[in-house]
């Protein structure tokens, strides 16, 4: 398979202004410190994180809607990062992001028909005469009746908002989708039907998504790859094996898993564990720890691999530990994988 | 026993371009001493609706326009909405509410109940904290209600209105002078309620602005001053909602704890049923304003369980498997209760099974009633009314 | 010692803005050809050193079109000569000295605009307050539409009426200041500005805890509801000024609105100049105050992309 | 009850068709021979109450009634002046000010607070004294000094609507910047508020060309304007608004442009209301 699309230690800073008395002063906030991977042609990367972690900020990036402090975005080969925004407008067919919230991506004081004949003016390729045939075709693949058409986003559900939405997208024929939660804020009633498309859609035009999301049960059933972030860095890249649990070697993504499974398996059973989770939420994060494991404040396998100096000294790549899985720790739980990465 | 909340007929309205339209209508139920009942339902079936619109939270017009809420405190009962028929005038159908009347007459009521008696834990705590004072001047007012209500009789509060009300109704202010011992008294509490929901530090988030804190943190504080007054009743929406997982986790634990421990009843209103389950004693299904069952958690909850209404049926499959899609979509709205018959014969699989012509010309016509299945288990829905017979 | 080198900097800024805000001013005023030549004559009247001896004698008449090298040592000394013995110049109409502006015309001026401005925002809490707690009955929605169409009655007009409609021959200090305070819509932005941020308040999130938690919600709101009070004040401040300009013209009051309009018909622009810097100090320092207030009172950080 | 609430715009109606009309008659200046005589070796300044051959009276050497007909255009004229320069700079400065950060963003933002700082009059006496008294030039910049109200009306909206995830959704789908800014945000949100602004500085227009005219700034020969009349109607001692209409000595020289005055920018700045109201109610409904 060809990467489609390449990161190459991507970094982006926020400001915090702050007043201490008289003085004001101006503190970083590093949302993402240099992150790399690749994403192959129809593949489906799922990036699952806490909130906070910059999983939103990558996708933004991605296309565009901020630009990063530094590092390269490789688009088909093609560095993206260092053309102005003018001409970058012409790579912005490729790749697309659909957001968040389904009703506020769409202009609340348009109809959906004018939502749709701007995009399809903005393609080109279609003559004024065809638009209303091309508007009926898109409707058909996300399963829309034409009577939307005249509705305002107002006036439709949430599912039918987010079917629009995608819709209008794939007028432009795009190559990569970077889905931003496309199903945390729809109803339960509504989430598998759109999954269902979703998936649909891929397989028909060999798309490419990347789906970001907290859902971590709905990322295991639907991706090929997961990549899970921990404050603006890559923990581990690994491929979710349904038949066992024991194919994550990093301390922060069995926690995270350990959580989901706690959290949405079962009705009823619980068993309370306050300690557990303490520690992620005590400590403070360091502004920037350019020597240091960033997951070491908070870290389980630190304490039972005897506070090794390495963790507070060294940071730890994102070393290559098995086909298509990455792992950033310098004592990951599987033994095999840390033999490995030291050999 | 009698029960420690009783809500009757409750009827919440919204108008939209000349029409009414119902968050909540005609509720019932109630919460015994000791239990707490879960509220479950998609977005915009009015469960978070109903408990605010009760409590005077509410901000649209013209909100509540019928029922009667009574709790049942240990020292004392107090009614609601007993006022609210001096407020409301029905003209062709619609209602006609003097908003600003009303408001003065529950803002008195709920004043002396909000945090005092009845403590509230909204969804999104980091903004329902106030960002322009720091964690403990939140908590040490908390405090100092607690000191309060012990102290004073509480104000009747069913007094009439009179013009000069707004210059008696001023509370003491929570910084009038404390001797230094009662101050640290204040701050022993302070330290103790952090503690009590598992901070590590408590003076470094005291002196904090909640903008300094993280979500969970936040959410953390606000359960630390819901309990800062002892209440009897304690209302939870969606309190984990929008958390990421480790989060969700360490925060059901917590309340967990706390449900063990303290003796409170009180309400959990969320969409997750995973975490009602395991928290709540009873449920209560909400669809579109309206409740559809009403029954103990383990009957509603548990898969295999025969008597179930429809709606509850797909939320479960849903809710597990995301195979509810397929079985038929249930959708949320808003509805104006002009049509008659059942307003989920549409969608509802029982109906669409069942052929036989005397059950669907009953759906088709008249509204559902609540038909008893087991004891303590109600089912809005006609297809259960011979089944009423098992007790 | 630390707070004193700390004030005493911040002193200098202030005093480096303003020399440099009166130099632009001074810019705008030589730029004006009208202006150079009557300053130019009060140049060779007051302080002839200044101009070189090749300046050209023609005929009786002065040539009053100095060069501008000339303007500018005028403008330094001018400077020094307020720094060392508060000496503003003198009218270039009558020769009196200009700083008696700074007595009993600035004082009333300020007066008036400072407490137009505070009258105007107290008549408009008292309106909110009505509007929030009566304001579904019908007499008091009466008053509140009859205020408005008194306030958006005009300066000129408002103030012509009392004034000459009522005969006063010296009005007490309260009636320009009612006018200033209700006139020209002031009253009715300010209730405006301020009932829509108690809504956006009353909206907030916060609002609702506080509500939830049954706490004072007086003491909760102090302090947002402060800063928007502050900031439209400031807002305000202005146009105020502005009013006071007005009705001091029509009502006849011997302030900065009279000797403005006077210099303005009389060409004494030096009078001129020293008004705008007074109303630039005037302005500025409304401002900082806002800031400091904004400052002090805002704990929240602001996210920069 | 509906034909009441339709009864509730009809005085604001009237009104504006009367000054229309007005207008309409000053640029046509029809008027009876008998009405511009006026009797010659009058004192300037006395006062004529009504008679036959004068309807309103004469005052200053002028039949009051073709003055006050007279004034309406050029009041209409002052309000049309302001409104091109106050727009145009309105708009560049809000759209300016609101871009990404950068120079021109911060050029914008500044010369905003600047100009938000003076007060208008203030400015346009100085400028006034300095470079000459021309009523045209003065409204043109009294338009410009006005704009930052419209520009930081249309920061706010932009601003605002930056954060909703629809601009980005247009901004990700590539369309261009203007159609973004122009298409998407000013006519589709902003355009509420353009015209209740409209309305606003056309009322804020009149009044200034009245002010300026009052304090003796906008005269020239031949020049008709209410604020002159009011001008005017100070410098007679003995009338009184305070006695029946009349009465020879009722002062009908200055209710006649406070009249006009108040009536037509009341009208102007309860459109303006409304419009906003709307805007209000809209926002509530999407």
């Amino acid at each position: 398979m060809i990467d489609i699309l390449e990161v190459r230690d991507l970094r982006k800073d926020f400001y915090l202004k702050e007043r201490v008395g008289w003085r004001k002063r101006k503190r970083v906030i590093p949302a993402l410190r240099g992150v790399s991977f690749t994403v192959r042609r129809g593949e489906i990367l799922g990036i699952v994180g806490e909130s906070g972690c910059g999983k939103t900020t990558l996708g933004k990036l991605l296309v565009r809607l901020l630009e990063p402090s530094s590092g390269d975005i490789l688009l088909k080969g093609r560095r993206v990062t260092a053309m102005p925004q003018s001409q970058f407008r012409k790579y912005r067919r490729i790749i697309q992001m659909v957001f968040q919230n389904p009703y506020a991506s769409l202009n609340p004081a348009m109809n959906i028909q004018k939502h749709f004949e701007e995009v399809i003016a903005l393609t080109g390729k279609v003559r004024p005469q065809q638009f209303q045939s091309r508007i009926y075709a898109l409707l058909k693949q996300v399963h829309l009746q034409p009577s939307v058409l005249t509705q305002y986003p107002h006036q439709l559900s949430g599912g039918e908002c987010r079917r629009v939405g995608l819709a209008r997208i794939l007028a432009l024929e795009p190559e990569i989708l970077i889905l931003d939660e496309p199903v945390a804020s729809l109803d339960i009633s509504i989430k598998g039907s759109i999954i269902d498309l979703l998936l649909e859609l891929q397989k028909k035009k060999n798309l490419t998504y990347i789906w970001i999301s907290h859902d971590i049960e709905v990322i295991q059933r639907v991706s090929h790859r997961i990549l899970v972030m921990f404050a603006g860095e890559i923990v581990e890249i690994f491929t979710p094996n349904h038949e066992s649990q024991e194919h994550f070697n990093h301390p922060y993504t069995r926690v995270l898993m350990e959580a989901a499974a706690k959290v949405q398996r079962h009705l009823g059973l619980w068993t309370p564990n306050p300690e557990r989770y303490e520690r992620l939420f005590e400590s403070q994060l360091p502004a920037d720890a350019p020597n240091q494991c960033i997951y070491q404040p908070y870290c389980d396998r630190f304490i039972h691999a005897g506070s090794p100096s390495v963790c507070c000294s060294v940071k730890p790549p994102l070393r290559h530990v098995a086909d298509q899985h990455y792992v950033a720790c310098h004592f990951p739980w599987n033994e095999k994988a840390r033999v490995r990465s030291y050999a | 026993m009698k029960p420690l909340l009783e809500v009757e007929n409750l009827t919440v309205a919204i108008q939209r371009q000349n029409q009414l339209l119902y968050p909540a209508y005609r509720v019932q139920f109630e919460v015994e001493v000791g239990e707490f009942v879960g509220i479950v339902g998609e977005s915009g079936s009015g469960k978070t609706v109903t408990i605010l619109s009760l409590l005077g939270l509410e901000n649209f017009y013209p909100g509540v326009i019928g029922g009667q809420v009574r709790f049942r405190f240990r020292d004392g009962e107090v009614s609601i909405l007993d006022r609210l028929d001096d407020f409301v005038r029905f003209q062709n159908g619609m209602p006609h509410k003097n908003v600003i009347g009303w408001r003065r007459s529950i803002h008195r009521i709920s004043r002396n109940l909000l945090g005092r008696k009845v403590a509230i834990i909204l969804q999104d705590s980091q903004k329902t904290l106030n960002p322009f004072l720091k964690i403990h001047q939140h908590l040490r007012e908390m405090i100092l209600h607690n000191v309060e209500t012990a102290r004073q009789p509480q104000n009747p509060p069913g007094r009439p209105l009179s013009l000069m009300s707004f210059v008696r109704r001023q509370q003491p202010a929570f910084d009038t002078p404390v001797s230094p011992v009662a101050l640290d008294a204040v701050q022993e509490e302070a330290i103790r309620l952090l503690r009590r929901v598992q901070f590590r530090e408590p003076m470094r988030v005291m002196n904090a602005y909640p903008h300094e804190l993280s979500g969970g943190m936040c959410q953390r504080i606000s359960i630390a001053l819901a309990l800062a007054t002892r209440p009897e009743f304690l209302v939870l929406d969606e309190p984990t909602t929008g958390l990421d997982v480790t989060l969700q986790a360490s925060l059901t634990d917590l309340l967990f704890e706390i449900r063990q421990r303290e003796s409170m009843s009180g309400i959990v209103i969320s969409h997750d049923l995973p975490f009602i389950s395991r928290i709540t004693d009873r449920v209560v299904v909400m669809f579109s304003g309206e409740i559809w069952e009403i029954g103990p958690v383990k009957e509603i909850m548990h898969p295999e369980f025969p008597w179930k209404h429809p709606y509850t049926r797909f939320l479960l499959q849903s809710a597990t498997s995301h195979q509810g899609a397929r079985n038929g979509v249930f959708v949320p709205r808003l509805e104006q209760r002009k049509r008659k018959g059942c307003i989920l014969r549409a969608e509802c699989p029982l109906y669409r099974q069942v052929k036989k012509a005397a059950f669907r010309k009953k759906c088709d016509t008249r509204w559902p009633e609540f038909f008893q299945v087991y004891p303590r288990h109600h089912i809005r829905c006609w297809a259960f009314e011979n089944e009423g017979s098992v007790k | 010692m630390r707070s004193l080198l700390k004030i005493a900097v911040f002193g200098i800024q202030v005093m480096a803005l303003l020399l440099v805000i009166t130099a632009i001013e001074f810019t705008v005023f030589v730029s004006s050809p009208a202006a150079r030549q009557e300053m130019g004559k009060y140049i060779l009247k007051y302080y002839p050193e200044l101009v070189d001896g090749d300046v050209v004698m023609a005929s009786q008449e002065v040539d009053t079109r100095l060069p501008l090298m000339a303007y500018w040592r005028f403008y330094f000394l001018w400077m020094t000569n307020i720094l060392k013995d508060w000496n503003w110049g003198y009218s270039q109409f009558s020769g009196e000295p200009l700083s008696h502006l700074w007595g009993y015309p600035l004082r009333t001026t300020l007066l008036l605009a400072v407490m137009g401005l505070l009258f105007s925002t107290g008549i408009a809490l008292f309106l909110v307050f009505l509007q929030r707690n009566w304001g579904e009955s019908r007499p008091v929605r009466w008053f509140l539409q009859g205020t408005r169409f008194v306030s958006s009655i005009h300066y000129i007009i408002l103030a012509y009426f009392v004034y000459y409609g009522l005969n006063l021959k010296n009005p007490p200090l309260i009636i320009p200041v009612l006018i200033i305070a209700v006139g020209n819509g002031v009253l009715t932005d300010t209730l405006d500005l301020i009932s829509e941020d108690l809504k956006n308040i009353f909206s907030s999130r916060y609002y609702q805890g506080i509500r939830a938690r049954g706490s004072n919600v007086y003491r909760h709101l102090a302090k947002p509801f402060t800063i928007s009070l502050v900031r439209i004040m400031n807002a305000k401040f202005p146009m105020l000024l502005g009013g006071t300009f007005i009705v001091e013209y029509i009502m006849n009051i011997r302030a900065m609105g009279l000797e403005t309009i006077q210099a303005v018909l009389q060409d004494d622009h030096l009078k001129l100049l020293v008004i705008t810097f007074l109303v630039t100090i005037f302005i500025l320092s409304s401002n900082f105050f806002n800031r400091l207030v904004q400052q002090k009172l805002d704990p929240r950080p602001v996210i920069e992309i | 009850m509906r034909k009441l609430r339709r009864l509730k715009y009809l005085p604001i109606g009237a009104f504006l068709t009367v000054y229309f009309l007005l207008i309409l008659w000053g640029w046509l200046d029809i008027f009876p021979r008998q009405w511009r005589e006026v009797p010659p070796r009058t004192i300037v300044s006395q006062y004529y109450p009504p008679s036959v051959a004068h309807p309103l009276g004469i005052f200053f050497q002028k039949d009051l009634l073709i003055s006050f007909v007279k004034s309406a255009p050029s009041s209409f004229v002052a309000g049309t002046i302001t409104l091109l320069p106050f727009l145009v700079f309105g708009i560049l400065l809000g759209v300016g000010s609101s871009m990404k950060q950068g120079s021109l963003q911060q050029l914008c933002h500044r010369l905003i607070e600047i100009m938000n700082a003076f007060p208008k009059l203030v400015v346009l006496l100085i400028y006034a004294a300095l470079f000459g008294v021309n009523i045209y030039s003065l409204l043109i910049l009294f338009g410009i000094i006005s704009a930052p109200k419209l520009a930081e009306l249309i920061r706010g909206k932009i601003l605002e609507l930056k954060r909703e995830d629809f601009i980005d959704a247009t901004i990700a789908l590539g369309l261009p910047i203007r159609t973004i800014v122009f298409k998407h945000i000013l006519w589709y949100h902003g355009r509420n508020i353009v015209a209740s602004q409209i309305f606003y500085i056309f009322a804020m227009a009149v009044l200034m060309e009245a002010s300026l005219s009052y304090l003796n700034l906008g005269i020239r020969y031949g020049y008709y304007s209410w604020g002159l009349m009011l001008h005017y109607a100070t410098s007679v001692g003995h009338l009184s608004f305070f006695r029946w209409p009349w009465h020879p000595d009722f002062n009908l020289p200055a209710v006649l442009p406070s009249v006009g005055l108040i009536g037509l920018t009341y009208c102007l700045m309860y459109i303006s209301r409304l419009i906003q109201e709307r805007e209000m109610q809209m926002k509530g409904i999407l």
